[in-house]
């Protein structure tokens, strides 16, 4: 009981980090129809800017500086590298996705060096319930994960930025003749994947108290992986990826023996989803044209 | 006669294999003689070798089949691991010979074409980013298999230790072996099939339409892509004491797919001097940039990435890339097709990027009414 | 008679969901007819030519290449038994050259046959069987007129010499039955007259079948033996194209109301 | 036609000419030829997560080097230290390495980590090169004829700490958490495992490379366990520890290796934060006041801060000065070693020296240092307390 009420718990906190990346990935996806292979890098400069604005002792300022860096990062990001792209081959864009992941690590890497960096943001202490001890933070990053997929849901039903969004994610054509700024509504998505990334990285640091250049790469794709198991472009469905992605890790530590292939299991999942349902538990199917 | 058959025969598609050949055969001459080379420089031209395969390989999927493949270190790691077994095993028996490299080599490809058929099946289904994650994966999970063997089958985390073949003469059979994947990759592109191949990926569902098997094409070509990945495995454990799959991880595939975007997609010739540059870059600058300006050298083929695909793709710059290109600037220099009556030869077109159909374009169900101007513009005049 | 039925069609059917693309189609077509499928927009005609090619597999019905059932076939498998078709957007394989975009029409030809293995170690074969199909792609240009253009890049055609193009690809592999979708969308009436010249000869020389979609009425009227008028993915009038056209449900159909 | 066999021909011959320039004739080269000083060099981690580590030995060494040179050196002749950044990848090695021996090296410190050594205890044997690691410590690093340790191999230290193990814990259950693929951390468990004593339980949990930053699920395994073994380097023993400060007991012990060294030294991480009490394994007191071990603190302190204070510093310390000695002994036998001696010369004789019962006494890890044929070292390992519980 005890066992598997800390699994349960620490498998959602890791879930609730992995499920608000995949939202992130998902919106970009859905809007502007690319993989942004540099999303889980924001995480790290997330990550970076809380360190540094740490240094003022002061979480929440550090938290809000993170987010603001975030959201023009990404904003500049879309800017320099996706727009002139659009409506090139996608091969070209994931590239270019690939191009400005490594540009932001090798980046930070000169700037901050290679060696990782301890920063404790905020210590929330522990709690003990049913003979279990977990670590505040892990609930708080729960219920701050769930806190944002219910307001992101709100938002995207009930603004008519929201609704101008799934115009432009079902199309972008009609969408534009319809009078729907699209360059600003993907500009939009792109800031608020930011936004979303930089809290991962908060959640990060309160998870694992350390940062490196590469802490974004790894828990980007896992949470990629979680985007496409709940099936991408769907709130609800990154919400439930990350989750059911998170278990899986924990369970799979939990067990010395296959512990070691953790992430070998983590991507057969993927393939295989993708293999069995390439539009994941709650994606769209979608028909080609000829 | 003769001659006359022997004019037909187009130097400039040959160019690679000669270059190639007479430096192969260059240093084998002086090795031969008794001359002896650093073994810096020895190691550099392995390298280059390893790297040539990779690149010329990957370009097949990448270049000539329109498809991106992230795990192409993760078919190299198939390789390395296997043939370097398979001549461990064998060193006990036939030594560090010819026979046991060919013997490896040999497994190794095996293997690693296996893997690329069943990495091959997910390709039929998917495409693009699904496709590349997809292949990520499997190179993800490749290594992390083979980092958590047992000590004795494949070494795990201490890396499986190998037989390293006499450096006097494994980078001439690695130049040899060069020649041949650029003989296997060059002759399939340059058939009917590589021509079913590039259809695919100019416009999969007219190539379908026409007739293209593009099942078997699609696996076909990922299989021969997989093997000599493989193969380039097979050499690097042999130019190497240990295998250690963190070598392998998702960063070197990565290496492989910016020598293929910067050499100009779908351009061997291209993928091939771009693969030996790298490689002789980043060995002369892992000495120079030391401390953490090593990364300096990622951070620029970042932007040197980024930049060149944008330079490539962008559709505002279509214009811009037609009269500031690089055909058009050695044109200038040499003005040597200026003359308007010179039927421009047909077979040496594979110089271009490939284009795939825009997702936006095929994303919406065939329903949709589209061509509102055809009622009020044709069908007014019935 | 039946024998000389090259397409028939029987109650061929899509539905998307609940939507229904098409339904209860049926369509006969003799050999050497030129045959037209017209009808309004959204009306389900490149749902049949998909449905026919294999793009989709029909959820009801079933359709005969010269008495063969062809349903359910891989689009590839189908074109090997004889249908080849246009597209309404022209699909060309843009960054190759005209004469190579014929080859690969001709790729599996029987008569071309020549494996992997013997491409890879470059066995006389190869060369004959390029040399071959070489040849045969020009004559297939010059009948469209596009010999001169044989080493341009297909994306730098002009539009008309596209549409041209895409035909002379569809011939190449050899069909049966050859499907075009609005060959004569976008074209002047110069370049449309030349396009009734040009299908009337391909029926004539290549003893073909061709079934038609288009908007031009002119054009059907001028060009078709018979026709069939679909709207809302039902057969709405079939038969003798005069007749058909002037059925009153079609010309309500078409003028609306 | 004519033109291009002419073109070829040309081409041809251009390459021949710069190709000869490359190569050399006749046997082995010596590429210290031109030396004026003896060159030791040696590849490590001096960027990236292990950086502390690399750092550590070249600062060592070359203080090692420089009292040696202001002493007189070796009958006048200087020695020289050459550091590459290998940056903790083996696949960098073999590049490094024909980058030092072409630049002169005679003698070698191997690599500081454990990975790149691996291809390089091959790489010098190829070559016949002398080395004598101070911190790689896989038990196959000295397997060679041409390879010595300073430090303790890994199987040692899985035995040593198995051997605490069974005497203080007999018949009780105690927690082990390592590094699944990383050869250190997997080399030192699994002979911990195998000379640890039937009657003790092992709960044991893993990480991997792809996830070194959160241990949840790890601290979840081994939240009853009084006694921890952590055979993994101080990086994520710092985050376990920190993450696990309120879970794991507070009067459990963390024991860890040589790779434990350096944690009372990160940035950010206030090792008296944490409750329990951390020990390791090690050669070197880091604290001690008196004899070599307080000198050598005292001067590595007053050159390079405390920052990088380590033992693999210690140990590298003592590499430079035992190979001083040991090429000293062989000069007092009647041995010949002139300032342009190749590597594989000077091989020959330090072998035959340390082969024969070569011992060095009174340094900064060992009162009294041998090693065995197989290349390993003998030397009394101290259990080091880094710091004591909390209350």
């Amino acid at each position: 009981m005890e066992l598997i009420l800390s699994t349960l718990i620490n498998g959602l906190s890791l879930g609730g980090i992995y499920a608000m990346i995949a939202l992130g990935y998902t919106m970009v996806y859905g809007i502007a129809k690319m993989l942004n292979f540099a999303h889980g890098d924001i995480i790290m400069v997330g990550g970076y800017v809380i360190y540094v604005f740490m240094a003022t002792k002061n979480p929440l300022l550090a938290v809000v500086m993170a987010v603001i860096f975030c959201v023009l990062l990404g904003i500049v990001i879309e800017k320099v590298a996706y727009k002139p792209l659009r409506g090139a081959s996608p091969l070209a864009v994931l590239i270019t996705a690939i191009g400005v992941s490594y540009l932001l690590q090798s980046l930070a890497q000169i700037i901050f060096g290679s060696a990782n960096k301890m920063v404790t943001v905020y210590d929330f202490g522990s709690i003990s319930f049913l003979g279990v001890t977990v670590q505040v933070s892990a609930l708080v990053t729960l219920a701050c994960t769930i806190v944002v997929m219910l307001a992101l849901t709100l938002f995207v039903k009930c603004t008519r930025v929201g609704r101008a969004m799934i115009a432009v994610s079902e199309d972008k054509g009609a969408a534009q003749l319809m009078g729907i700024n699209v360059n600003g509504i993907i500009t939009i998505t792109f800031a608020i994947g930011s936004a979303l990334a930089a809290l991962a990285g908060l959640f990060y640091l309160l998870k694992a108290p350390t940062i490196s250049s590469t802490l974004g790469a790894m828990p980007g794709i896992k949470a990629f992986t979680a985007a496409v198991i709940g099936g991408i472009g769907s709130i609800p469905g990154a919400m439930l990826g990350g989750i059911l992605l998170g278990m899986v890790e924990c369970i799979s530590y939990k067990i010395t023996a296959i512990a070691p292939y953790t992430d070998a299991i983590e991507f057969s999942i993927l393939i295989i989803i993708l293999l069995v349902r390439p539009t994941g538990f709650l994606g769209k199917k979608r028909r080609e044209k000829v | 006669m003769m001659l006359n058959k022997l004019k037909k025969i187009k130097i400039k598609h040959y160019i690679n294999y000669i270059v190639i050949g007479i430096m192969t055969a260059v240093f084998a001459i002086i090795t031969l003689t008794g001359g002896r080379f650093d073994s810096s420089l020895l190691y550099l031209l392995e390298k280059i070798a390893i790297s040539i395969i990779l690149a010329v390989s990957l370009s097949l999927v990448v270049g000539f089949l329109g498809e991106l493949s992230l795990g192409h270190a993760g078919f190299m790691c198939v390789g390395a691991y296997l043939g370097g077994k398979v001549s461990a095993l064998l060193a006990d028996v036939l030594g560090t010979g010819f026979l046991n490299l060919l013997i490896s080599l040999v497994a190794g490809a095996a293997v690693a074409a296996v893997c690329g058929i069943i990495i091959g099946i997910p390709a039929l289904r998917l495409r693009g980013d699904y496709l590349a994650i997809v292949t990520l994966a499997f190179g993800e999970i490749v290594k992390s298999i083979f980092q958590n063997t047992s000590s004795e089958s494949f070494g795990g985390a201490l890396g499986l230790s190998t037989p390293r073949y006499d450096k006097k003469w494994l980078f001439i059979y690695a130049f040899l072996i060069v020649l041949l994947t650029l003989a296997v990759v060059q002759n399939f592109i340059r058939s009917k099939h590589g021509r079913a191949v590039t259809a695919i990926r100019d416009n999969e569902i007219a190539a379908r339409a026409t007739g293209i098997n593009v099942t078997k094409y699609k696996l076909l070509t990922f299989t021969l892509s997989a093997t000599f990945a493989g193969i380039a495995g097979v050499l690097y454990s042999f130019s190497n004491y240990t295998v250690q799959s963190v070598k392998f991880g998702y960063n070197y595939s990565i290496e492989i797919l910016v020598m293929v975007v910067l050499g100009g997609m779908g351009s061997i010739n291209g993928s091939i001097l771009v693969a030996a540059l790298i490689t002789f870059l980043n060995t002369k600058l892992a000495t120079i940039l030391t401390g953490d300006l090593a990364v300096l050298q990622n951070l620029i083929y970042a932007v040197i990435l980024i930049g060149i695909v944008i330079y490539n793709n962008a559709p505002a710059l279509k214009n811009f890339r037609n009269t500031y290109n690089f055909n058009a600037l050695m044109k200038k220099l040499f003005r040597r097709d200026n003359d308007p009556s010179r039927v421009v030869d047909d077979t040496a077109k594979w110089d271009v990027v490939p284009t795939k159909i825009e997702m936006n374009e095929v994303l919406s169900i065939d329903l949709v009414p589209q061509d509102m101007q055809d009622l009020t513009g044709k069908g007014g005049d019935k | 008679m039946a024998e000389n039925l090259i397409l028939e069609t029987r109650d061929l059917g899509i539905s998307f969901g609940g939507l229904k693309a098409a339904q209860n189609v049926n369509i006969k077509i003799k050999k050497n007819q030129i045959y037209g499928l017209i009808g309004p927009n959204g009306a389900g005609k490149t749902t049949i030519f998909n449905l026919l090619t294999g793009v989709y597999k029909p959820t009801q019905g079933t359709f005969y290449l010269d008495g063969e059932e062809l349903k359910g076939l891989a689009q590839d498998k189908i074109n090997h038994k004889g249908i080849a078709r246009t597209f309404q957007n022209i699909r060309l394989f843009n960054n190759m050259t005209v004469v190579r975009n014929v080859m690969v029409g001709l790729h599996d030809r029987p008569e071309f046959k020549c494996t992997v293995f013997e491409t890879l170690f470059r066995l006389p074969r190869h060369f004959k069987v390029e040399k071959e199909m070489r040849a045969k792609a020009k004559e297939l240009l010059r009948i469209f007129d596009l010999e001169n253009d044989r080493n341009n890049l297909a994306c730098n055609l002009p539009y008309g010499k596209q549409r041209k193009l895409e035909i002379a690809r569809a011939l190449a592999t050899n069909p049966k039955l050859l499907l075009l979708d609005e060959p004569a969308a976008g074209m002047n009436p110069h370049e449309t007259e030349d396009l009734v010249k040009t299908i009337r000869f391909i029926r004539d020389n290549f003893d073909m079948t061709i079934l038609l979609i288009e908007h031009d009425m002119k054009f059907v009227q001028g060009l078709c033996d018979e026709v069939t008028v679909l709207n809302f993915g039902t057969v709405l009038a079939e038969g003798d194209t005069k007749t058909a056209l002037s059925d009153p449900e079609v010309i309500k159909a078409y003028i609306g109301g | 036609m004519k033109n291009t066999m002419k073109r070829i021909i040309a081409l041809m011959a251009a390459m021949l000419m710069v190709a000869t320039c490359f190569a050399s004739c006749g046997g082995e080269t010596n590429y210290a030829a031109n030396n004026t000083e003896y060159v030791i060099g040696f590849s490590g981690p001096l960027t990236g997560p292990a950086a502390m580590y690399g750092e550590a030995v070249k600062n060592s060494a070359q203080m090692a080097v420089d009292e040696i040179n202001a002493a007189g050196g070796l009958n006048g002749v200087n020695f020289k230290l050459v550091a590459m950044d290998d940056t903790h990848d083996a696949t960098k090695v073999a590049a490094l390495y024909s980058e030092l021996l072409e630049g002169g090296m005679q003698v070698s410190l191997g690599t500081v980590t454990t990975g790149p050594a691996l291809e390089f205890k091959n790489l010098s044997a190829e070559d016949n090169v002398f080395f004598l690691t101070p911190s790689a410590s896989g038990d196959d690093v000295p397997a060679n004829e041409n390879g010595y340790q300073m430090c303790f191999a890994d199987g040692n230290q899985g035995k040593v700490a198995a051997e605490f193990v069974n005497a203080n814990f007999k018949g009780q259950t105690i927690g082990a958490f390592y590094k699944s693929d990383e050869a250190y951390s997997k080399g030192i468990f699994d002979q911990f495992k195998e000379n640890l004593d039937s009657s003790v339980t092992v709960v044991e949990t893993n990480f991997t490379e792809a996830n070194t930053k959160d241990f949840s699920t790890q601290i979840d395994t081994l939240k009853d366990c009084k006694f921890i073994f952590m055979p993994t380097y101080y990086d994520p023993a710092s985050l376990f520890m920190t993450q696990a400060k309120d879970i794991i007991a507070a009067d459990a012990v963390y024991y860890g290796c040589d790779g434990f060294d350096g944690i009372d030294n990160i940035e950010g991480f206030d090792i008296t934060t944490i409750p329990q009490k951390v020990t390791m394994l090690s050669h070197f007191n880091s604290k001690a006041t008196e004899g070599v071990a307080a000198d050598f603190i005292a001067k590595y302190t007053d050159k390079f801060g405390k920052a990088t204070l380590n033992q693999f510093g210690a140990s590298a310390y003592d590499c430079v000065y035992t190979i001083y000695e040991a090429m000293k002994e062989a000069i007092d036998e009647g041995k010949e070693i002139p300032v342009t001696i190749s590597a594989s010369d000077l091989c020959e004789i330090l072998k035959e020296q340390f082969e024969g019962g070569f011992s060095v006494e009174n340094r900064v890890t060992g009162d009294k240092i041998t090693w065995e044929k197989t290349g390993y070292v003998n030397k009394g390992a101290i259990q080091y307390v880094i710091k004591d519980f909390n209350n």
